[in-house]
């Protein structure tokens, strides 16, 4: 393989495969813990760990499994450094694990950790498996931090908690409910429509 | 109790007990999909345009498993190079098929065709004919509310806001057949792409006696037989006052286009005639009044451009 | 009674897990487009989702508390849980392979719905429940998940007829309508 | 050939009514409430009305403009019908900028999002009503009293002492009922805080500009059944429902549940089941479908009232309803013209 | 006689007399009618005054070979032959289609392809009129025959023979409808003279004009059908044809009744009509005579009379002509074949303005694509509307109010119709029951958006329609 | 729920063959009240003609019948393959949890009951998902 | 690719076994490393939250907690001792069920007289940007409960007459934690102080 490919493995889940922007993966965690960019970054962060430690061994350990119980393994794979995140961040940063709740031990079902178990570590090599998990890992956190920022500075006036002053109040509380997570990733994901076809035509 | 020897042993148990369950489960319900089905839809273009004839691309992957000979399976999407690697797939063969693209055969441009009455209606060409013949005389012809341009998911055939008629970019074209089973009129036909590109067709289907269609539009075939007297291949025959061209008998000497009385007969992709340009005048004093606008009144083929995107290929393939 | 009444009202309508707790998103998405499909995916859910808990249920109380290894709860419940959810899909092709086609890719995504595995923890972590309090629970989360994608699916179909501006189209304009969808539930605050 | 025929399927009639003019209806019909509502609140009513109204149709314009590049939509009347029931349900003191919020949301995310015009599943000032509801809490949820603008008091009230006061809030009926519950208060003492039924009748008390005159809002939706602009159905099955569920409730302890009367003539219910759940794209087609759909409102609209966190419900009680609507359009046909006789026969 | 004394009432008396009717039968909201939908367009009957002119004989006339609802007439005339009035000159295609008969005396000019009023070309007999030369079977005379001679089977033949079809708009092969399949029965007639109509006027005028010839080709009919009992149905805009008729049933034992309806668009519609009179409401995908009953039209009853007493074909009804702009309005007798064009010029020209002319009423007709079209047996009026009138409101999106839904006579949910056939979802307008659609035109009539209800349910019937073939042929 | 439509029409028995009945069909559905004449070809008539399987309906030729064509069974499988099983094992819960009073026993019990009863829908699998195709009524 | 493993009963369970104590292991040796730091991590909030409601003190008032019964509930009570071992400030974990929604717990310390020393919401569900500026972190509006003896001040809010002023637009959330105060105060007064003997 060529290194723009190289590139491209890494690069394509920012924008034009983007997990939750254009292939609407991990819907929950990028609703459920985007009250702030920083939750948002973190949660991200988490995810893109466990994502690549798991491409990493489900590559290697790919040929070793027979096919039946694939997604079974995968699964324990991806659970065990899912609590191992767990585990860590509870006893290292517990307000951010206190923040996101649920939501870290649900990595594990997180449709982009195990869909990119299955659809590429389980069919490429070590390093563009380690590719792949850094490209979509850092795109989901993109996502999450982007939605995340938006949901700060409108719900909240701030943004990586710092006070922006554009409200005379608080902000718009919608965005830090839950409707607000809802319709802010409608718009941006028709934003990103929009980019993409913009990209695509060019 | 030593912990991790606990969890070893716990997780350990758990994660035998679902193998082994699994496992019987697996055995017992087993269902058997041919894994070549996957295979075969992978190797398909996944337009799921239904231009084969199924319902989608998996459904036609199916069937192309199951036949014995994949003679009558085609996908036009892809082409012949698709179904050689599914030939290949399946260690079976294909032959060859000549690509087909999509035709608009009405000539009837609004100079020819005077509209006599206005349609009020909803404006697709559905809607209009369950009303009636058309906003022309012409019962048969283009209506122009773009039916055609809304069925192909291709982009490949535009309605020309100067003819008010649909044209196909022979580029994008696929040859899927949605535009034709979209067309109430039947106006649009699939034919052969021709060697070179080069294909000649009746750019009509008017089947009024030639006194009538000529009243109705003055580019529509009368049925005059003129072009099956010049054919040298019996490649035309008219029947209800209307000539056809057998793409299969064609052999695109290109005698019938010019003595055509009305311009009925299109030639496409081919180089300008140089020695008769001065005689078309004589041979074909109607001249479309498009022509004129256009300002290729010469050669009457040229404005046959209009129905391939002017790009750079073409140019290339005329000199 | 009262106390199972309060779990039913407060899963459903005040803390819907899909509207208020973001679990279970991607098939809620996924899987709406058609009532007849949303309402087969709410079927599929609500069992594998009642019998995950209480299976989850008996291995926390039994197993990991009593051994003092609640650490390994993710694994072994989704471990359990996808075992089950297979198990479920190989019987389901063979049995009845139209709900399979139907549900297609879907069963599998059961495995990685977060609400599958989220009831199961919430209720394995809620020390108050019970094996029975436990399986009301998830009864009634799966009827909240099936209630929000059974009006969503409905409101989808609806769009199909709406002229939806090109670039809201799909995903979009899905999102849009949970939104009000989850401003509208916001009502039922306070009600248990 | 100039003088063609024209040429088009049957019928060859249109009847005279067009989506412009039933708006206007529906504007005309509300425009006494305003009226009262600048009686009682003074020049703010009018203010905030009229910045709904305008950035209403803005916003429709900018949206049809710019994104949808269509024709412009904004001579149908239904953005400034929106922005001015948008107007209706919120105080008349809110400030200016969260009003173009509100309309923002209502003609962008409620309306412009799914299409435009009848294509909204939701209704669209209610969405806007919502958002703002639950992002400005402390603004959405101060109401000056009927009466409190120095300009109408000094005309009209120059006996009532309190009516001096400047700029004076206090919480709805509902809200005042709400809170007196929740610290345990009986419902006689409750009633004696708030303005009695008559009062209330004819408008005067505190609560969002349009919905305080319940006579008005009838008197107009008697406008709009004439009209044939609405049906009975919506309005008829929320207003009963309404009184059959409060006064069961109100029989079985009339200390905790106020009375139906009450519950009729409070916060908005006319306004909504008049105005508001009537709204033609977001309410269901068939009669028996409006019936369901009243009744639901009306159910919700109590629970919400009496056991929820908000003081009010009709705002959610609707849009919880509208959400059930495509589910109710399928279920619930009309009766097709030989249908029983089908039935029995095979 | 009465019926002079009728047709010169002026507007002023006609409304009084309708207001006595009116308190005759209590009130307009007592008066019979379907129970559900419909709608009251202006009714503009301008030409109701207007007695019936016998148009002259035009100087060629063009027949075209398909009048009937069904399969085409097999031509049995060639190019030169000589005519009469009333000579057969093609025959029943099929078991559902009639024979069609010359409607002047002259030369076969020539069979061909003309435009006829569905705007389509369709084949047609030209004969050049020469002299006005009739069968010698027919009875020209003025006599009123009222003794029923024939067996009902031979009255079937008869009306087979005569080449009679329905006069009500659908073009019906009359001898199909008369002839009840085995297991049916019939138990009432109705006659529709219920004209719901906007500007039409014929069979008004007919009802007033012809009356005695009603009642007996209502008893011919009630003999072939072998029932006792007839209604003739009358909306409630035409108190002068309720009374007339009313006096004239007097003496038939109750046999024959007089309904006068409420006015109420599509009152003529046959279901609603039999649905208004009798409370039987006709099955979905049913037949009227699923309920035990027949509708014939006065003109077609009128018709059976003169074929059955008189031996005399369908070549000539009864046209309105009509339209604000018109100069004049009137009804003419106008032998088939006759160019609308000449009927245009009867009324005074076509006006510059004219926008539309339709052939029929203004619900239900169909806007012709060129005046220059023949009279055909289903060409019940002539209207022409200004082209302000015409000209269709601008569409917009549906705003669910729920009119359309309200105003359907069928039940039906015309503006999802609408919307499953733009989308092309054929099995699902299947289930929403869109063949039920009578096609009265009540739902785009009242839509405020002014959206093409029916256009798009005509469509979505036509593919539903195929989609039923198909699957019935598999 | 979702609705089971089926399509019916009445028919003629035309001819009888080993496992097949080849039927008549009457056309009722579109005609009537039909006012595109254009479109409607009388003549197809005659040629509606099913073909239906034969199950051991004793009917001759000339016999009026009714086809039929179910034409979903999603719910059908639904029910049997999530609905019943969940009432099932929910109702052996509570049972057992009363008898027994013991999470555990009731628990497994409850979850163990799956085993056979999928067992019992595999076996009767035949039956259930038969293919229908137009009956005879 | 190299040729896959097969599905046979063998390879499968074993595969999955393998697989299973592997990650087992590791998890539990991970566990072990971080046991201590999380059982830390949980303790560190409450105690952050008593060093804020009490004067400096100099025991483990987590390790010598005690239930205090109150309405017929009971309290979790922890009291802070100074280095003599004199009790100079009472944590009492109280809750209100009149909050705007759900559960509301405030930690409340009092100084041994009855004076309350300071308070801190534990946990709460009130909405961001009403409810929650009862947070010491969103606003310092619990402030004005230091220094009142509910004995002698009304703590109540202004709209009940007592002498706090309300949150903004929050008055339900303001009187939930007045009441929350309320009921620490009165559990100490009639359960604590008594048996404290002070
Ligand atoms: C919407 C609608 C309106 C109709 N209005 C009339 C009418 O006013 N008068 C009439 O004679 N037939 C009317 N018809 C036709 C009748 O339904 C029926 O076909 C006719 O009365 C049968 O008689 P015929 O076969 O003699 O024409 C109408 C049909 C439809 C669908
Ligand atoms: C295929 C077909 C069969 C019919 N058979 C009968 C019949 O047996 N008896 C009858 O009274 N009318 C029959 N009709 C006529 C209709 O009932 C109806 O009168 C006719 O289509 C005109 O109705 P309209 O003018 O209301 O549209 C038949 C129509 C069609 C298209
Ligand atoms: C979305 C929303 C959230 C609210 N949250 C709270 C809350 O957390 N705490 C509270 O006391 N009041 C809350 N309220 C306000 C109450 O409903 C009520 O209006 C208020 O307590 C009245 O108090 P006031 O007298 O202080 O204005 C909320 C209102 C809305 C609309
Ligand atoms: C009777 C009636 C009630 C209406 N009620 C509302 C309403 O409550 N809210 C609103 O935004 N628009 C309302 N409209 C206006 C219009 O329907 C609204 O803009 C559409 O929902 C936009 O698609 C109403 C219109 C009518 C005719
Ligand atoms: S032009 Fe017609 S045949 Fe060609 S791709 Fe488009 S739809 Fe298909
Ligand atoms: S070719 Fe056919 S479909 Fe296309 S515009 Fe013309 S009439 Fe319409
Ligand atoms: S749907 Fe058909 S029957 Fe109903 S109103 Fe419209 S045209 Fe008439
Ligand atoms: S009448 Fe028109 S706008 Fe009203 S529901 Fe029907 S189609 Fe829609
Ligand atoms: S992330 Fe929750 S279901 Fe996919």
């Amino acid at each position: 393989m060529s290194n723009t490919n190289k590139l491209s493995i890494l690069t394509k889940g920012f924008l034009k495969e983007n997990a939750v922007f254009v292939m609407l993966l991990g819907m929950c965690p990028a609703l459920g813990t985007t009250t702030s960019a920083v939750n948002g970054m973190g949660m991200g962060l988490a995810t893109m760990f466990v994502l690549v430690m798991s491409n990493i061994v489900v590559s290697l350990i790919k040929n070793l499994i027979p096919d039946k119980v694939r997604i079974p393994s995968y699964i324990v794979i991806i659970a065990t450094f899912v609590t191992i995140v767990d585990l860590s961040m509870h006893a290292y940063i517990p307000s951010l694990y206190k923040a996101l709740g649920l939501f870290i031990p649900l990595i594990v079902v997180n449709c982009v950790v195990l869909g990119r178990a299955e659809a590429f570590a389980s069919k490429n090599n070590v390093l563009d498996s380690i590719l792949d998990g850094l490209g979509m890992g850092l795109g989901f956190t993109l996502a999450l931090v982007i939605l995340g920022g938006v949901r700060e500075i409108l719900g909240s006036g701030s943004i990586f908690g710092i006070d922006l002053h554009i409200f005379p109040g608080d902000g718009m509380l919608v965005f830090v409910l839950a409707p607000g997570a809802f319709i802010a990733l409608g718009y941006i994901i028709a934003i990103t429509n929009k980019i993409n076809k913009k990209f695509q035509k060019a | 109790m030593n912990i991790i020897l606990l969890s070893i042993i716990v997780l350990g148990v758990v994660g035998l007990l679902a193998g082994v369950i699994l496992y019987f489960i697996a055995e017992k319900f087993k269902v058997y999909e041919d894994p070549k089905i996957d295979e075969v839809e992978e190797a398909l273009p996944a337009a799921n345009c239904g231009g084969c004839g199924y319902p989608g691309c998996r459904n036609f992957a199916e069937s192309c498993v199951k036949a014995d000979d994949l003679g009558t399976l085609f996908c036009p999407v892809g082409g012949n190079e698709t179904m050689k690697k599914v030939a290949e797939i399946l260690g079976k063969t294909v032959e060859d098929k000549d690509p087909l693209i999509a035709v608009v055969k009405c000539n009837g441009n609004p100079n020819v065709r005077k509209k006599t009455t206005s349609y009020d209606g909803a404006a697709t060409c559905a809607m209009e004919t369950a009303l009636y013949g058309g906003h022309t005389d012409c019962q048969y012809g283009c209506l122009g509310h773009g039916d055609c341009v809304d069925a192909c998911s291709f982009d490949a055939i535009k309605m020309n806001a100067q003819t008010g008629l649909p044209e196909v970019n022979q580029d994008t074209c696929t040859g899927c057949n949605a535009c034709v089973d979209a067309c109430p009129k039947n106006i649009i036909e699939l034919r052969p792409k021709g060697k070179k590109d080069r294909r000649i067709f009746v750019s009509c289907i008017n089947q009024d006696r030639g006194g009538t269609a000529k009243k109705a539009c003055e580019a529509a075939c009368i049925g005059c037989k003129a072009c099956v007297n010049v054919c040298k291949f019996d490649a035309i025959v008219v029947e209800n006052f209307l000539a056809y061209i057998d793409p299969n008998k064609c052999k695109l000497c290109r005698a019938c286009v010019t003595v055509c009385p009305t311009n009925a007969i299109w030639e496409v992709n081919f180089p300008p005639r140089k020695i008769k340009t001065d005689e078309p005048k004589k041979t074909q004093p109607k001249k479309n009044a498009l022509e004129n606008q256009t300002k290729k009144e010469e050669e009457a083929p040229i404005d046959l451009k209009n129905i391939i995107k002017n790009d750079n290929k073409k140019d290339n393939e005329i000199k | 009674m009262a106390q199972y009444f309060l779990i039913f009202i407060s899963a459903i309508f005040v803390n819907n897990i899909v509207l208020a707790k973001f679990l279970g998103i991607c098939p809620f998405l996924g899987v709406s487009k058609k009532t007849s499909t949303a309402i087969g995916m709410t079927g599929a859910v609500t069992f594998v989702m009642t019998i995950a808990t209480i299976v989850t249920w008996l291995l926390q109380k039994y197993v990991l508390v009593k051994y003092d290894l609640v650490f390994l709860q993710t694994v072994t419940f989704i471990l359990v849980i996808a075992s089950l959810v297979q198990m479920v899909e190989i019987i389901l092709k063979k049995v009845s392979p139209s709900l399979y086609a139907a549900l297609g890719i879907f069963l599998p995504l059961i495995t990685t719905n977060c609400a599958v595995l989220g009831v199961a923890l919430l209720s394995a972590g809620n020390a108050d429940f019970g094996l029975l309090q436990s399986t009301m629970f998830a009864i009634a989360n799966a009827i909240g998940f099936g209630l929000a994608i059974i009006i969503f699916s409905g409101l989808r179909e609806h769009l199909e007829f709406a002229d939806v501006p090109e670039g809201m189209k799909g995903a979009p304009v899905a999102l849009i309508v949970a939104g009000i969808l989850a401003l509208a539930f916001m009502g039922f605050a306070g009600l248990a | 050939m100039d003088n063609k025929l024209i040429v088009s399927q049957s019928p060859h009639l249109h009847a005279k009514d067009n989506v412009r003019k039933i708006m206007l209806a529906v504007i005309i019909a509300l425009l006494p409430s305003l009226v009262l509502s600048f009686y009682f609140y003074g020049i703010g009513a009018l203010v905030v009305t009229l910045f709904a109204v305008f950035f209403a149709v803005f916003f429709e314009w900018i949206f049809v403009k710019v994104f949808l590049k269509k024709e412009p939509t904004i001579w149908d009347g239904s953005a400034a019908l929106t922005g001015l029931l948008l107007a209706f349900n919120v105080p008349s003191n809110l400030p200016v900028w969260i009003i173009i919020i509100g309309a923002f949301v209502a003609i962008g995310v409620g309306k412009m999002s799914f299409g435009g015009l009848g294509q909204n599943p939701f209704n669209p000032a209610l969405v806007g009503r919502v958002f703002l509801l639950i992002s400005f809490p402390v603004q959405m949820t101060s109401w000056p009293l009927a009466g409190s603008s120095r300009f109408v008091n000094w005309h009209f009230f120059p006996h009532d002492p309190q009516a001096l006061v400047d700029g004076f809030t206090g919480a709805t009926s509902l809200g005042v009922m709400k809170e007196g519950l929740k610290n345990g208060d009986a419902m006689a003492g409750i009633m004696d805080k708030i303005p009695t039924h008559m009062q209330m009748f004819y408008g005067q008390m505190g609560g969002s500009l349009g919905e305080i005159s319940a006579l008005l809002l009838i008197l107009g939706g008697i406008f709009l059944l004439y009209r044939k602009i609405i049906t009975w159905h919506i309005p008829g099955s929320i207003i009963l429902t309404t009184v059959v569920f409060s006064g069961i409730l109100w029989l079985i302890n009339p200390q905790s549940y106020a009375d139906p009367l009450f519950h009729l003539l409070t916060g908005g219910l006319m306004l909504g089941a008049i105005y508001m759940a009537t709204d033609y794209s977001s309410s269901p087609m068939s009669n028996t479908g409006k019936i369901i759909f009243g009744i639901g409102i009306a159910l919700l609209t109590i629970i919400i009232r009496n056991w929820g966190a908000y003081p009010e419900g009709v705002s959610f009680a609707i849009l919880i309803m509208n959400a059930f609507v495509p589910l109710i359009d399928r279920q619930f046909k009309p009766k097709l013209f030989g249908k029983v006789e089908k039935s029995k026969q095979s | 006689m009465i019926t002079k004394k009728i047709t010169r009432l002026n507007n002023k008396t006609r409304e009084s007399l309708n207001k006595t009717l009116n308190e005759l039968y209590n009130t307009q909201n007592m008066l019979k009618t379907f129970p559900k939908g419909g709608v009251h367009p202006p009714e503009n009957k301008l030409s109701a005054d207007k007695r019936i002119e016998t148009l002259e004989i035009p100087k060629q006339v063009t027949i075209p070979l398909h009048q009937n609802l069904g399969a085409p007439s097999k031509v049995l005339v060639k190019k030169k032959d000589k005519v009469k009035v009333g000579q057969i000159i093609a025959e029943a295609g099929g078991f559902v289609s009639s024979n069609i008969h010359a409607s002047v005396s002259g030369t076969v000019l020539k069979i061909d392809e003309i435009t006829d009023t569905t705007g389509y070309k369709k084949m047609a007999v030209v004969i050049n009129v020469e002299g006005d030369e009739w069968e010698e079977s027919i009875d020209r005379s003025e006599a009123i025959v009222s003794e029923i001679k024939l067996t009902p089977e031979e009255i079937v033949k008869k009306t087979a023979e005569m080449g009679i079809v329905g006069l009500g708009g659908a073009t019906f092969p009359t001898q199909v409808k008369l002839s009840i399949p085995k297991g049916q029965s019939c138990e009432f007639l109705i006659i529709n003279g219920v004209e719901c109509e906007p500007y039409l006027t014929s069979d008004h005028r007919l009802m007033l004009e012809h009356g005695k010839e009603l009642i007996i080709g209502t008893q011919i009919l009630m003999k072939a059908l072998n029932v006792n009992k007839a209604y003739i149905g009358i909306e409630n805009n035409k108190p002068d044809a309720i009374e007339y008729l009313t006096e004239l049933v007097s003496n038939t034992n109750n046999t024959i009744e007089i309904v006068a309806l409420k006015v109420q668009y599509p009152q003529g519609g046959e279901k609603q009509l039999i649905k208004a009179i009798t409370g039987r409401e006709v099955p979905s995908g049913g037949l009227p005579i699923h309920v035990g009953v027949v509708v014939q039209n006065v003109g077609t009853t009128y018709a059976v009379y003169e074929a059955v007493q008189k031996n005399k074909p369908l070549f000539e009804r009864i046209v309105t002509v009509t339209g604000k702009s018109l100069s004049s309005t009137g009804n003419y007798k106008v032998r088939i074949g006759t160019s609308v064009d000449l009927l245009i010029e009867k009324a005074g020209g076509l006006p510059s303005d004219s926008g539309k002319v339709i052939n029929g009423g203004p619900m239900m007709g169909k806007a012709l694509k060129i005046t220059d079209v023949p009279v055909t047996k289903g060409t019940s009026g002539i209207l022409i509307l200004k082209n302000d009138e015409a000209k269709r409101e601008r569409i917009m999106p549906c705003i669910k109010c729920s009119k359309c839904i309200s105003v359907c006579p069928q039940g039906l949910e015309p503006y999802f119709l609408m919307n499953l056939a733009d989308k092309k979802m054929w099995e699902d307008a299947e289930k929403q029951h869109n063949m039920d659609c009578i096609e009265c035109g009540s739902c785009s009539y009242i839509c405020p958006s002014a959206r093409p209800l029916l256009d798009y349910i005509r469509y979505g019937k036509q593919n539903v329609g195929a989609l039923i073939r198909s699957r019935m042929k598999r | 729920m979702e609705k089971f439509e089926t399509i019916e029409h009445d028919a003629f028995v035309k001819e009888i063959r080993d496992d097949t009945i080849i039927v008549d069909v009457i056309s009722k559905s579109a005609c009537m009240s039909c006012q595109v004449k254009g479109v409607c070809s009388v003549s197809d008539i005659a040629e509606k003609q099913v073909e239906v399987i034969r199950e051991n309906n004793d009917v001759q030729i000339g016999d009026k019948v009714i086809v039929f064509l179910a034409q979903t069974l999603g719910f059908k499988a639904v029910f049997l393959g999530y609905i019943a099983p969940f009432f099932i094992v929910i109702f052996i819960l509570i049972l057992m949890l009363q008898l027994t009073n013991n999470e555990l026993i009731a628990g497994i019990l409850s979850i163990g009951i799956l085993l056979p009863y999928y067992l019992i829908l595999f076996l009767m699998k035949d039956k259930i998902s038969k293919k229908y195709l137009f009956r005879l009524k | 690719m190299a040729t896959k493993m097969k599905s046979t009963i063998l390879s499968m369970s074993l595969v999955l076994l393998v697989i299973a104590s592997l990650s087992s292991g590791l998890l539990a040796y991970v566990y072990s490393l971080t046991k201590d730091a999380i059982d830390l991590a949980n303790k560190q909030k409450k105690i952050e939250a008593l060093t804020q409601v009490m004067p400096e003190f100099y025991n483990s008032p987590i390790d010598e907690a005690y239930k205090i019964a109150s309405d017929g509930d009971s309290l979790n009570c922890y009291l802070g001792k100074d280095a003599n071992g004199e009790v100079i400030g009472i944590a009492i974990e109280t809750y209100t069920d009149k909050a705007f929604s759900g559960k509301f717990t405030v930690m409340v310390g009092l100084q041994p007289d009855g004076v309350i020393y300071n308070t801190i919401m534990l946990e709460h569900q009130e909405t961001p940007g009403l409810g929650d500026k009862a947070e010491k972190n969103k606003s310092d509006w619990s402030n004005q409960y230091n220094g009142k003896n509910p004995s002698t001040n009304n703590i109540a809010v202004t709209k009940d007459g007592g002498e706090i002023d309300g949150i903004t637009a929050a008055t339900i959330s303001s009187r939930a934690y007045s009441d929350a105060v309320q009921r620490a105060y009165n559990a100490y007064m009639n359960e604590v102080k008594p048996n404290l003997g002070l």
